[in-house]
């Protein structure tokens, strides 16, 4: 876990009260006609919400459970012409870096504000934690590594990456090589027990499509596994069908995932659909020399070669 | 009828080198084993891994890619562009515990035609070690 | 409730009897139970090897058992084609094999409601669904009735409640009443149907250890079964009575639908883990002339869902999506069959990625401006 | 309801010999939309095709499959059959039941069950085709020749000659190139520039021919018969118009640099013509030694010049020429023999390359034709040649044979035995190569006539030994070191690409060779041809060759341009990618794929919900792609496809292959 992860709620505090002026403001001159942040849900845990008046602005809230990301929902404002105002964080960022680097929304139809980020709660492990133990963890900070989102384990990217106002002061940045524990532990099993690991995995998925729904990456005008011809994927929620699911949908992802994890965050059944990432972003350090794969770039990585890439053909 | 349990190989070949290669192999009445069944594509460059995991999905036994050397791509380019995603594609096919050996991609000009007849031998051989592919239920 | 259900007859069976229960059930039967996988408590099918894994502790698993009566793939038949007489081709078409008798086991009272809710549908009217009839006609529904409802249990917002026996064969209430967490060393098991009562005199049942009560407990046995009857849910205390559907009628264009449904990730959560949701759609899998048709769930949410050859959508976003979805469990379907397609389960609420659920939407629209 | 027709060829017994070809007929007869099964010796023969003409119009087919030979054989053929019964071409598909099945196979059990395979996965695609019809652009008809040097000037006064406008480009002062430089051709030893400089000014006069020398290629856009070049014309610091070559300016010019033209043997002026018959006849100002750049003095020139024509503050410009073909004649570099440490270039004045040489022994070089050796002046008494300097040596050179050395050394070895009676020549070799016309007889008389010394063996060191240099060997026929004493040493370098092969490659999209040769389409049936249609190759930028092999070059790659120019039309090849755009989202990450530059972002509006809203596409331009297919593998989306190969169809064959049925049909 990154050093800078000290959760820091008081400084969230401030954060919040700047985030609600700043959004006010634009909503009021007009810069920005909606701005895309969270507001308190039903159970006191954040949900996405778009505020659309200076009034709605004073409903934005910035707390350690905001692990919402809200890139995507710029895909719902692609056609018109108004400018849409959004609030990310590190992670944040990198996920509407992505659909900029994806060309599925204008720069100039934006006003980013960014938050530098000292580390996120898992909402589901807060909820679950008894009254004291909560309060303790989002206003006083104390909370165990164990509480944060598993991407806060593994963030090398705190403050945003692309914004046009920065709220609050840089965090000190850590970068390293990304870790992959997992992705190892698999690597070290036999062919035939990985098999049988993830056909478990294919058993549990009920194919609900959150995981693919929340991912930034996965921004395509109509997915092709929701095409007809070709049928890229059966419709039957069969094992040898989900398997076909996963591997494309990671597939597709290799190279433009940016590890938030999201995709395992808001999956009910709780698949590890990180360690299909994983072992991609991995691989592809590994073969392509991509320090972090994580980070959009501006040629993706399958989408060019070298000569010094290794022989494939001594690879058997 | 008897149904054959031969292990079933499918080889994407490009058009202007290994199929050319493949034909060279018969011309040359190169005798191999038949488990290999061909699918023509321009270049290796069009194979989608997705073609690769379908054909592992309906229980293929093995998949073979091959293309032009490196350097000599009809399309110049089009095999870089593959050993990448087929590089990346063999350590991904190997962790969803595809065994290795049955997944392997050539690169077989328009003359080797006694390559592609080694390719198919000793790639026949090698699944046929491993036995039938195991296969994920399905409604079929 | 209007009237209390009529028990057919009452038996007791002791909690260590269970493993074995449902052992000797598994040796004719297909069995469904909740599990506990990697953390998550799962309705699964379960063979007599997954026994030991049983686990009645969570109120909610993630999915609901519907899957036992709709699966979410089901073969409707196998067709493939052959030489006719003359040198030309037919089609031979066979029916989807008959699986064996199902046995849903430890299934919650509003999924259990739920199983008949939506049976109406499928049974009731012009048509008959026959492959849901033969399926529903050879499976068993054995309920537990709620010692402890969770957080987002709101089930008592319709006419239901941690005891109620609507749907079930069976139901299992903890020896040791509601309340408490560890629901005691046995369950009174009272059968509700004839097929509950066969369920309970059979030979499975034996095995397991069931027995009749003892005597003298029968009193007990009726408090106890009214405490779980007279239980409260934390939701459902904070909701009350479910009353929109009138209120909805006049709601059709309401802006509201934009709003509430701009957070909405399009994606079928809320529908695969609701025991009321029924929609499916029909596929064939296949080459060569031969293949499988069967029927797979489908979702409201999907932009795809009502997307026809030639591109036409009826329901083009998000807001016709989510509003149909809410308007058919609270208006259509009330409009109908006179009652809300929702059981008050509350898996919605734990489930969906963005808190866009059923009660914070009958909590909205009563606030709503007609 | 398709219909398809399946036609299973026998090939004599190439095919029935080992594949049961009545059985796979009675179980294709099965399979969906198949309506009608035939068997014939010879599919491609007269009745085969005819037989598949009839069963098109008497069953009404709108797919044919024919199971036969290899599709690169003769799909060609049965696609104009299936034309010529009125069926588009595009619905017919092949099974290769031969090449890919009974000639590799023994067994009959075994070939028969995957002959059937084949067709079935020919009739699941088959029953995915679509109709395709062939595009057509407008040809541009003019061409464009990169390089004027004998293979440029020849290529280009052919396409000129046809009655073609041909726009010839050259980055140096003059046209000319490699061949200027040389004194003699072997085997005839006919003078150079004798036959080149009445090419030189033909091409230079020539109505149909524009010559833009000191310039060079900038941008090349477009695709065949459509390009758009971008030619940067360096300042020359001279008004080409006004000039009138009366070579003043060069010879008040006080500043004297070593000249390129004479491989550093003579010198130039910083105004200068690289030689007297330079083409056009006008100098240029070689900024970065001229006196008035570095001080902002002198302007000598401007002085003397009356014409008025110097020009100080011209600045490079840029033109855009429209053209239908290039032809890339962009030469050779020579390998830089200081790379053999041992052998002294540099250290030892009397060691020089091979083109030094040619220049010493020119008549109208530095030294007006004496060889004298460039330490003292002085004429050597014996000179030795060295083969294969930088050639087949994969340690320090190439791995390739520069194939001219061996010829042009021997005719070193001649006209030195000529200028110098008494003098004797020595040549180190490895291999004497003489591929070539009257080649193996002028090697004859340079032993037997002039008795020029033939020594079997690659120096290992060449040194100063009293005043003379040493080249110690091992003498491989006698299979003996030996040391030989000469007063000057010549070596015959590699002929390399040009350095900057890549960079012109990479500028007009074409394939290049590990050591910047440009790679033609096929190296025996289409020598000339890129892999980029429209854009030719002649002479050395291919691979090194001689002066007779350069022109047959040039002259085959001009009439390919004559050939493609002389159309106004040309039709271009249906199965390339196409965009489904209402599937595609815009990313463009197919663009950066496309070895083409054939995909461009284009905005579409279109109506969603009711509003009217713009949204950019990939689009593909059809005179560029090629239908490799690279662009549907990066498209997520699914949106692009390749007509012909579609994921559809690709994916059908699998399915087909491995989905349901897998019947055998070997023997019950």
């Amino acid at each position: 876990m990154p050093k800078s992860l000290a959760l820091d709620p008081k400084k969230m505090k401030e954060a919040e009260a700047a985030l609600r002026t700043q959004a006010a403001k634009l909503l009021s001159e007009g810069t920005v006609t909606v701005f895309l942040g969270h507001e308190e849900g039903w159970d006191g845990l954040p949900v996405p919400f778009f505020a659309t008046t200076p009034e709605e602005a004073k409903r934005l809230v910035w707390n350690p459970l905001v692990a919402f990301n809200l890139a995507k929902y710029l895909l719902d404002r692609l056609t018109g012409e108004e400018k849409v105002g959004i609030v990310v964080n590190g992670c944040g960022s990198l996920a509407l870096d992505r659909l900029l680097k994806d060309r599925r929304f204008p720069r100039e139809r934006l006003f980013v504000v960014g938050i530098p980020c000292t580390g996120l709660l898992d909402p589901d492990k807060v909820l679950a934690l008894p009254d004291e133990a909560r309060q303790a963890a989002l206003e006083g900070g104390k909370a165990e590594p164990g509480l944060f989102l598993k991407r806060c384990g593994w963030c090398d990217a705190p403050n945003p990456v692309v914004a046009d106002v920065v709220l609050g002061e840089k965090v000190p940045e850590e970068a390293g090589p990304q870790q992959y524990p997992r992705v190892e532990e698999i690597e070290k099993m036999s062919p035939a027990e990985r098999a049988a690991h993830f056909k478990t995995l294919y058993e549990k998925c009920i194919r609900c499509f959150a995981c693919r729904n929340v991912c930034p990456a996965c921004s395509c005008r109509e997915c092709s596994l929701d095409q007809w011809e070709p049928l890229w994927l059966g419709k039957a929620t069969v094992p040898s069908e989900q398997l076909m699911y996963h591997f494309i949908r990671a597939f597709d992802v290799a190279g433009r995932c940016i590890r938030c994890g999201e995709c395992e965050r808001v999956c009910s059944v709780g698949v590890p659909l990180m360690e299909l990432n994983d072992k991609l972003m991995k691989d592809i350090t590994e073969l392509f020399g991509v320090q972090r794969p994580h980070v959009p770039a501006d040629v993706e990585p399958l989408g060019q070669w070298t000569e010094g890439d290794a022989d494939l053909e001594a690879a058997h | 009828m008897a149904t054959s349990q031969e292990p079933v190989i499918v080889g994407f070949l490009c058009n202007w080198c290994s199929y050319a290669g493949a034909d060279s192999a018969g011309t040359g009445r190169m005798v191999q084993p038949t488990n290999v069944r061909i699918i023509r594509v321009p270049c290796s460059g069009r194979v989608n891994p997705r073609f690769i995991l379908r054909a592992f999905q309906r229980g293929a036994d093995g998949v073979l890619v091959s293309g032009c050397h490196p350097n000599d791509c009809h399309y110049s380019t089009g095999n870089f562009f593959a050993r990448r995603r087929l590089l990346l594609l063999k350590r991904y096919l190997e962790y969803l515990g595809i065994e290795p050996a049955r997944f392997e991609t050539h690169w077989v000009s328009a003359s080797e035609g006694q390559k592609w007849a080694e390719v198919v031998r000793s790639m026949a051989e090698r699944v046929k070690a491993l036995g039938p592919s195991p296969k994920l239920p399905s409604l079929l | 409730m209007a009237q209390s259900p009529v028990p057919k007859a009452t038996r007791l069976v002791k909690k260590a009897g269970l493993g074995a229960w449902l052992t000797a059930l598994a040796a004719d039967n297909n069995v469904m139970a909740p599990v506990t996988v990697d953390g998550k408590p799962l309705f699964r099918w379960i063979g007599a090897g997954e026994v030991g894994q049983l686990d009645l502790a969570a109120v909610h698993t993630v999915n609901s058992p519907k899957g036992g009566v709709m699966p979410q793939t089901e073969p409707m038949l196998t067709y493939s084609a052959v030489q006719d007489g003359s040198g030309g081709k037919t089609l031979d078409i066979k029916p989807a094999a008959e699986d064996r008798p199902a046995v849903l086991f430890g299934v919650r009272p509003c999924d259990a409601a739920a199983i008949d809710l939506v049976g109406k549908v499928y049974l009731t009217g012009e048509f008959t669904d026959e492959q849901y009839q033969a399926r529903r006609d050879r499976t068993t529904v054995v309920a537990i009735a709620c010692a402890a409802p969770a957080k987002a249990c709101f089930c008592t917002s319709f006419d239901l409640s941690p005891g109620a026996v609507r749907g079930a064969d069976v139901v299992l209430y903890g020896r040791s009443g509601p309340g408490s967490v560890a629901e005691g060393d046995a369950y009174y098991a009272i059968a509700y149907t004839e097929r509950g009562e066969a369920f309970l005199g059979g030979a499975a049942a034996k095995a397991a250890g069931v027995s009749d009560l003892p005597a003298g407990e029968a009193d007990k046995l009726e408090k106890i079964v009214a405490a779980f009857r007279g239980l409260a849910t934390p939701l459902g205390k904070k909701l009350g009575k479910v009353d929109v559907a009138d209120k909805l009628e006049s709601l059709f264009e309401s802006a509201y639908w934009e709003k509430v449904s701009s957070r909405c990730l399009s994606c079928a959560t809320c529908t695969f883990v609701c025991p009321t949701c029924y929609c499916f759609g029909v596929a064939d899998t296949g080459a060569g002339g031969q293949g499988v048709r069967f029927r797979y769930w489908d979702f409201c949410k999907s932009p795809q869902f009502m997307l026809m050859a030639g591109g036409h959508d009826p329901r083009p976003a998000k807001k016709n999506r989510t509003r149909q979805r809410f308007l058919h469990k609270l208006n259509y379907h009330h409009n109908r069959c006179g009652e809300y397609l929702c059981v008050g389960c509350g898996r919605c609420v734990e489930s969906c990625p963005v808190g866009l659920h059923l009660p914070l939407v009958v909590s909205d629209v009563r606030g709503l401006q007609p | 309801m398709k219909r398809v027709g399946v036609f299973l060829c026998w090939c004599g017994s190439n095919i029935a010999g080992t594949v049961d070809v009545g059985k796979v007929a009675e179980q294709a007869r099965r399979l969906p939309g198949v309506v009608h099964v035939e068997e014939n010796k010879y599919t491609c023969s007269e009745p085969g095709q005819a037989a598949i003409v009839k069963a098109i119009k008497d069953q009404r087919l709108d797919r044919v499959v024919v199971a036969s030979c290899s599709p690169r054989l003769h799909e060609a053929t049965f696609r104009r059959t299936v034309e010529s019964a009125g069926l588009n071409p595009y619905f017919f598909e092949m099974a290769n039941v031969r090449e890919h099945c009974s000639w590799i196979h023994t067994d009959k059990e075994t070939a028969t069950p995957k002959a059937f395979d084949l067709v079935r996965m020919a009739v699941a695609k088959a029953l995915r085709n679509e109709a395709l019809t062939r595009g057509s652009i407008t040809i541009e008809k003019r061409a464009l020749v990169i390089g004027a040097g004998i293979a440029g000037i020849q290529a280009a006064l052919d396409i000129a000659d046809a009655g073609h406008e041909v726009i010839l480009l050259e980055r140096e002062p003059t046209i000319g190139g490699r061949m200027a430089q040389l004194d003699k051709t072997f085997p005839t030893l006919d003078c150079s520039q004798c036959i080149l400089t009445p090419k030189m000014v033909d091409a230079a006069k020539h109505p149909n021919i524009t010559l833009y020398t000191w310039s060079e290629l900038e941008k090349v856009a477009g695709y065949i018969g459509n390009f758009t070049v971008t030619i940067r014309r360096k300042a020359r610091g001279v008004d080409e118009t006004l000039c009138t070559g009366c070579g003043v300016c060069q010879s008040k010019c006080p500043v004297k640099v070593p000249s390129e033209f004479d491989e550093g043997m003579g010198m130039r002026k910083a105004i200068y013509s690289p030689f007297p018959q330079a083409v056009p006849n006008r100098p240029v100002m070689d900024r970065a030694n001229c006196t008035f750049f570095k001080t902002g003095k002198c302007k000598i020139c401007e002085r003397f010049c009356e014409a008025k024509a110097i020009r100080f503050d011209q600045e490079d410009s840029l033109i855009e020429v429209k053209v239908g073909a290039i032809v890339t004649a962009t030469g050779f570099d020579l390998f830089k023999v200081e790379k053999y440490g041992e052998y002294g270039y540099g250290l030892y004045p009397d060691v020089i390359n091979s083109l030094q040489f040619e220049r010493l022994v020119n008549a109208s070089g530095p030294t007006d034709g004496k060889i004298k050796k460039p330490s003292d002046h002085e004429i050597p008494k014996s000179v030795a040649f060295v083969l294969c300097v930088g050639s087949r040596d994969e340690q320090k050179g190439t791995t390739y044979c520069s194939r001219a050395c061996c010829m042009y050394s021997i005719k070193h070895a001649i006209q030195f035995r000529d200028k110098v009676k008494d003098g004797r020549a020595y040549v180190f070799y490895m291999d004497i190569r003489t591929p070539g016309k009257s080649y193996e007889e002028f090697y004859k008389r340079a032993a037997v006539d002039y008795g020029v010394e033939f020594i079997r063996g690659r120096p290992s060191k060449i040194f100063s030994r009293n005043g003379k240099l040493v080249l110690k060997a091992e003498d491989t026929l006698l299979g003996r070191p030996i040391e030989v004493e000469v007063e000057m040493v010549v070596l015959a370098p590699a002929m390399l690409a040009r350095n900057d092969a890549a960079k012109i490659a990479q500028t007009m999209s074409i394939s290049y060779d590990g050591y910047g040769f440009l790679n033609e389409a096929h190296p025996k049936l289409r020598p000339v041809e890129t892999n980029t249609a429209g854009i030719f190759l002649a002479g050395v930028c291919q691979g090194p060759k001689d002066i007779p092999d350069t022109v047959a070059q040039a002259s085959a790659a001009a009439s390919k341009v004559i050939g493609l120019l002389s159309h106004e039309q040309m039709a271009t090849e249906p199965m390339i990618a196409r965009v489904s755009e209402a599937l595609c989202s815009g990313c463009l990450w197919c663009k950066p794929i496309c070895p083409y530059q054939a995909i461009e972002a284009k905005t579409i509006t279109e109506k969603i919900q009711g509003k009217v809203v713009s949204r950019e596409v990939a689009a593909v331009n059809s005179g560029l792609c090629q239908g490799c297919g690279a662009c549907t593998v990066a498209c997520r989306d699914g949106a692009m496809n390749i007509s012909g190969f579609t994921n559809d169809q690709l994916l059908a064959e699998v399915d087909e292959l491995l989905g349901a049925s897998r019947p055998a049909c070997a023997a019950e």
